[in-house]
């Protein structure tokens, strides 16, 4: 007898079991309000990605085309991935001393891991991380970009 | 849980021929590579010592001798020991295999073969882990792969 | 067992129904392949094959600064990263014998918690989907993504978020951090009681899950499995409570143990980690006290010679940084000790005689993270 | 009380008159096979491919997701879109597979459930061919499909395909009995296998209420077993996706994998509507005892909205069923069948005979 009694609570406890999950998925479906989907491309203009977002990595220049730079080469040998080359020049300044500049400072987007080191040890706050985000391109030697821009210089300090 | 002192002693009176050098963080134990299984029988076994949790094992090249390295811990009473045997054979390393003692033992070793090319006694199934059966062993500091390892 | 021993001995038939789960299989959960041996519906053993997706990190450690090889740890247990990032600074950190602010340390723990809560989340959906459950892997992601926006927010990235640094962190947290999790704690824990109609209480669910990959206290330590895998069969082995690190000695938290031993019982002991996990952020949040975000560093660290060992709580188990240092600014040896590595080979141990449905089952209540197992 | 404005027969009979002042009588029974074929495959095909969307749409809102929605209008025109490139896509032949059996097992799943069809009544006069083994037939016919599922994972020669075939052919097989003994139960309320019958003594009363606990029992069932019977969640071991891949369809590519999954979606529509006809009246309107003011309200609906309304709600359970649950294991499924439903439905059934015996339903 125990035991068709038990036979019997089990369907009853399996089905309220099973009504109790069904109870949500059906909250769900008559709460369309709930839906959190993005819809991403038609929400280009209003996305705003975090101010922190790692997107890439970007050397902020100045409306007169200046930027921080000096070359010194810290982000490349902190860079675990090699992904910052920089090319630098030896120009004379005004006073006929010979300075350091950056030619080109080369960042390849496709080897970077965003660990955010160049970032955090460069002694002049020369790079930042951009928010850009749709880095999808057709050519992968379009992701080795330079980020100081041309015609750029270095902005010296006001001593 | 025993203290530095106590586990050095107790582990003394197990195999006489132990080392202790002076370890920064842990209680370190050099142990003959031939006594490293009775020993690890022992501290398992043992009531006072229980070591019965491997928590890892590994394996260090250094140049001149391969060194095997147990972290061993006891589930009961929370002590952790080092434990290092030193093989000298550089180019045909083997020790016994901890497996009976330890089930996990058997993949750490694998993966030691596999890294370090260092042959376990006894072990069920020595073959390789992670690599395939003709790459060299990696870990090994002499290890040179021109073609996917770049160096900087 | 050996497979080569269950080969011989135990099989010894020619007609072996062997079919490979994976490398690319939906409930492998990443490049595993598992050499399935069947009889009709039943397994008899099974041999896993890892190493695809072997990248070397130990080999790399040997090449990088410190600073550098925490963006490596990242890659090992994706799902917590954070953990790992502190096991190698917290490693660097004893071994200087630096001593870290505090509010580095609160919210070091704050984040582990958050991480854990992210990956246990991600594990219910995943667990769910690969008993056939499909919704139920929406919903836990629905509420994985409010915590991924946290770590957006503070940290720039989502999953792989290099916020650790020895000695510190990488920059402070947001302002808003505080606000956002006390948002997210009341949420979730509006939200979590639904996961458990939806599932814990589901008879279907308890029949796939109750008795299910029996792993006694024995075969858990033998294997050492750690984490909420072993403690679900008993093995007290929360690092957190061992040896405490980080803030975890100055909040009130229960180590949450079960002894059955099944799928159940792990299912179990995850569940009630969520709602620990928020206890502890709870108590945590509105602490942090105030300091730098960092101790004072050399930019180019290098380690006393010696060997220094380091464990932290992931959340798929113990996580043990052993560190060989000859005195140059990369670690002679690194070795990491992966959770999922330990956890994955007591497989063959407690499927043997389940069915395909229950190895499943039993995968997905062990948690693996394959990149964490070949590193 | 039963109305006249939507009687299909009135369309149809002027049709057969029509045909029949212009061609021989042999030629008129030929053309009107011809029509109701072409009918019933566009009919197939239109409601095949809502049903997948539907399912799409229903499982995104029950996940908080939008679902479709790029295609057309919501993304109606998705499934089109879907069906445009599994059409174009690649037919991979299978080394050391059967070829022939390979090639022949989606049809045979797919003529099954065309078969089924048939006999299924739509609306008031609607109905291709009105046997009087209605009910049986249609379990009859829509039950080989599992033919089509043995050899799709049979001639296969993956590992993957021939588990998710015999779990499948164990399933079937055992839950096509008490599909059966449900059934069996609205026969006896009715007395009669003819599904047009069955609906014409729903006309006062749908069986489901008429016919006290038993019967809504014996839907419950119905719902159960059937929904096992055509693989779906929690039920669908046969294509499990997170053990075997996608079970006994795993080799299929394009078009050939599209008609096992349209089958898939039609033997769910072709169960509903079987439910919908035996136990909720089919195109019946709801009628109340004797509310003549509310049941003429109610027969303005047409009968053909009354039959897709109640399939439609039969489906949306189902998908209901399928993205809240677990699946099942292969013995917990065998369990379910042989040691719950079974012995319900059998228990079930004799009180329902009784019941008739002693007259005391409506």
């Amino acid at each position: 007898m125990n035991s068709i009694a038990k036979y019997f609570s089990d369907i009853f406890k399996g089905i309220s079991s099973l009504w109790a999950g069904m109870r949500i998925t059906g909250k769900y479906f008559f709460s369309p309000g709930a839906i959190v989907t993005q819809q991403y491309p038609e929400n280009r203009a209003t996305l705003k990605m975090e101010e922190r977002f790692k997107g890439e990595i970007v050397m902020p220049h100045d409306a007169n085309n200046l930027h921080a730079c000096t070359g010194c080469g810290i982000c490349e040998m902190n860079c675990p991935n090699g992904s910052i080359e920089i090319l630098t020049d030896r120009v004379a300044n005004a006073e006929g001393k010979m300075e350091r500049v950056i030619d080109k400072h080369i960042y390849h987007l496709s080897m970077c891991t965003f660990c955010g080191l160049c970032v955090k040890t460069c002694p002049s706050d020369a790079l930042a991380f951009g928010q850009e985000f749709e880095h999808a391109v057709f050519d992968r030697s379009k992701l080795t970009k330079v980020l100081n821009q041309p015609g750029s210089k270095i902005r010296k300090e006001a001593k | 849980m025993l203290n530095k002192e106590e586990l050095t002693d107790i582990i003394r009176s197990f195999e006489p021929e132990v080392e202790f050098p002076e370890g920064k963080q842990l209680l370190e134990v050099i142990v003959p590579a031939e006594k490293l299984f009775t020993l690890a029988e022992k501290l398992k076994s043992d009531s006072k010592t229980a070591f019965n949790y491997l928590i890892t094992m590994t394996a260090v090249d250094f140049l001149t001798q391969m060194t095997v390295v147990y972290h061993l811990e006891s589930t009961e009473f929370r002590h952790l020991i080092v434990l290092k045997s030193v093989l000298s054979d550089r180019e045909n390393p083997a020790i016994d295999s901890l497996t009976a003692l330890y089930p996990t033992a058997e993949y750490f070793e694998r993966e030691v073969f596999d890294l370090f090319g260092i042959r376990f006694n006894n072990h069920p199934n020595m073959k390789r882990l992670f690599l395939e059966d003709d790459y060299g062993y990696p870990l090994r500091k002499d290890f040179r792969d021109e073609i996917n390892i770049i160096e900087r | 067992m050996s497979e080569e021993i269950i080969k011989d001995v135990i099989v010894g038939e020619q007609e072996d129904y062997i079919i490979n789960m994976g490398p690319q299989h939906p409930s492998t959960h990443g490049v595993l392949r598992l050499e399935v041996c069947l009889k009709g519906e039943t397994v008899k053993y099974l041999i896993p094959h890892v190493g695809y997706i072997h990248r070397g990190i130990e080999k790399m450690c040997e090449a990088n600064t410190y600073q550098q090889i925490i963006h490596l740890t990242d890659r090992m247990d994706y799902l917590s990263a954070h953990m790992n990032n502190e096991a190698v600074c917290m490693v660097v950190e004893n071994a200087m014998q630096v001593k870290v602010p505090e509010r580095v340390k609160y919210i070091r723990t704050i984040l582990n918690e958050l991480n854990r809560l992210a990956s246990h989340q991600l594990w219910w959906c995943a667990f769910g989907m690969d008993l056939g459950a499909l919704t139920s892997f929406f919903y836990g992601l629905r509420d994985r993504e409010m915590i991924l926006d946290i770590f957006e927010e503070s940290f720039g990235s989502r999953l792989l978020h290099s916020f650790n640094t020895p000695g510190g962190l990488m920059h402070d947290v947001h302002p808003n951090f505080q606000n956002r999790i006390k948002e997210f704690i009341k949420y979730f824990r509006k939200k979590l009681p639904e996961y458990d109609q939806l599932l814990t209480g589901n008879v279907i669910f308890q029949n796939r899950a109750i008795g299910i990959g029996l792993m006694s206290k024995e075969t858990a330590i033998g294997y050492g499995v750690t984490g909420p895998s072993g403690r679900g069969s008993g093995f007290s082995c929360d690092v957190r409570k061992i040896a405490p690190y980080g803030a975890y000695d100055k909040v009130q938290f229960n180590e949450i143990l079960a002894t059955e031993g099944d799928v159940f019982a792990r299912y179990k002991v995850r569940m009630a980690e969520m709602w620990e996990s928020m206890n502890i952020l709870e108590q945590l949040v509105d602490n942090i006290p105030e300091g730098d975000f960092t101790a004072k560093m050399k930019p180019i660290i290098k380690l006393p010679a010696g060997e220094y060992f380091q464990r932290v709580e992931t959340a798929r188990g113990e996580l043990a940084v052993y560190v060989v240092s000859d005195g140059n600014k990369s670690p002679y040896r690194m070795k990491f000790r992966t959770p999922n590595f330990s956890n994955l080979f007591v497989m063959n141990e407690i499927s043997a005689g389940c069915k395909i449905a229950d190895l499943i089952a039993i995968s997905g209540s062990l948690d693996l993270v394959i990149p964490d197992i070949d590193r | 009380m039963s109305s006249n404005i939507f009687d299909f027969a009135t369309l149809t009979g002027s049709i057969h008159t029509w045909l029949s002042g212009m061609m021989s009588s042999g030629w008129v029974i030929f053309t009107e096979m011809v029509l109701v074929g072409l009918v019933f495959l566009l009919m197939y095909a239109l409601v095949g491919l809502f049903l997948v969307y539907l399912e799409r749409k229903v499982c995104a809102i029950m996940q908080n997701r939008v679902g479709p929605n790029r295609v057309g209008k919501w993304g109606l025109l998705q499934t089109i879109a879907d069906l445009i490139k599994l059409l174009m896509k690649e037919l991979i032949p299978i080394r050391k597979s059967d070829p022939l059996l390979f090639n022949l097992a989606p049809f045979i799943v797919i003529i099954c459930s065309f078969l089924a069809m048939a006999a299924l009544p739509y609306a008031k006069g609607l109905q291709a061919i009105d046997f009087n083994i209605g009910v049986f037939y249609v379990m009859a016919v829509s039950s080989l499909s599992v033919v089509g599922i043995l050899l799709a994972g049979w001639s296969s020669n993956s590992k993957y395909s021939l588990i998710g075939a015999m779990r499948s052919g164990a399933q079937i097989v055992s839950y096509e009995l008490s599909v059966g003994l449900s059934l069996l139960a609205i026969v006896v309320f009715s007395g009669s296998m003819q599904l047009s019958t069955i609906i014409e003594s729903q006309a006062n009363g749908w069986w489901i209420f008429k016919g006290h606990i038993p019967a809504f029992i014996s839907f419950i069932i119905f719902l159960v077993a059937s929904t096992a019977e055509i693989n779906r969640g929690p039920f669908d071991l046969a294509e499990a996706e997170s053990e075997l891949t996608a079970g006994f369809h795993t080799e299929y590519s394009g078009i050939k994998f599209a008609f096992f999954f349209l089958a898939e979606y039609m033997n769910m529509f072709i169960v509903a509507a079987l439910g919908a006809t035996v136990f909720l009246g089919g195109w019946m309107p709801f009628h109340i005892g004797n509310w003549e003011g509310f049941n003429q309200i109610m027969d303005y609906i047409p009968s053909v909205v009354w039959f897709f309304g109640k399939t439609f709600f039969l489906i949306l359970i189902i998908m209901w069923f399928k993205w809240t649950f677990p699946r099942l294991r292969i013995d917990q499924l065998l369990t379910l069948e042989w040691k719950y439903l079974l012995p319900i439905s059998l228990f079930n059934i004799v009180l329902i005979a009784f019941i008739v015996l002693m007259g005391w339903h409506f």
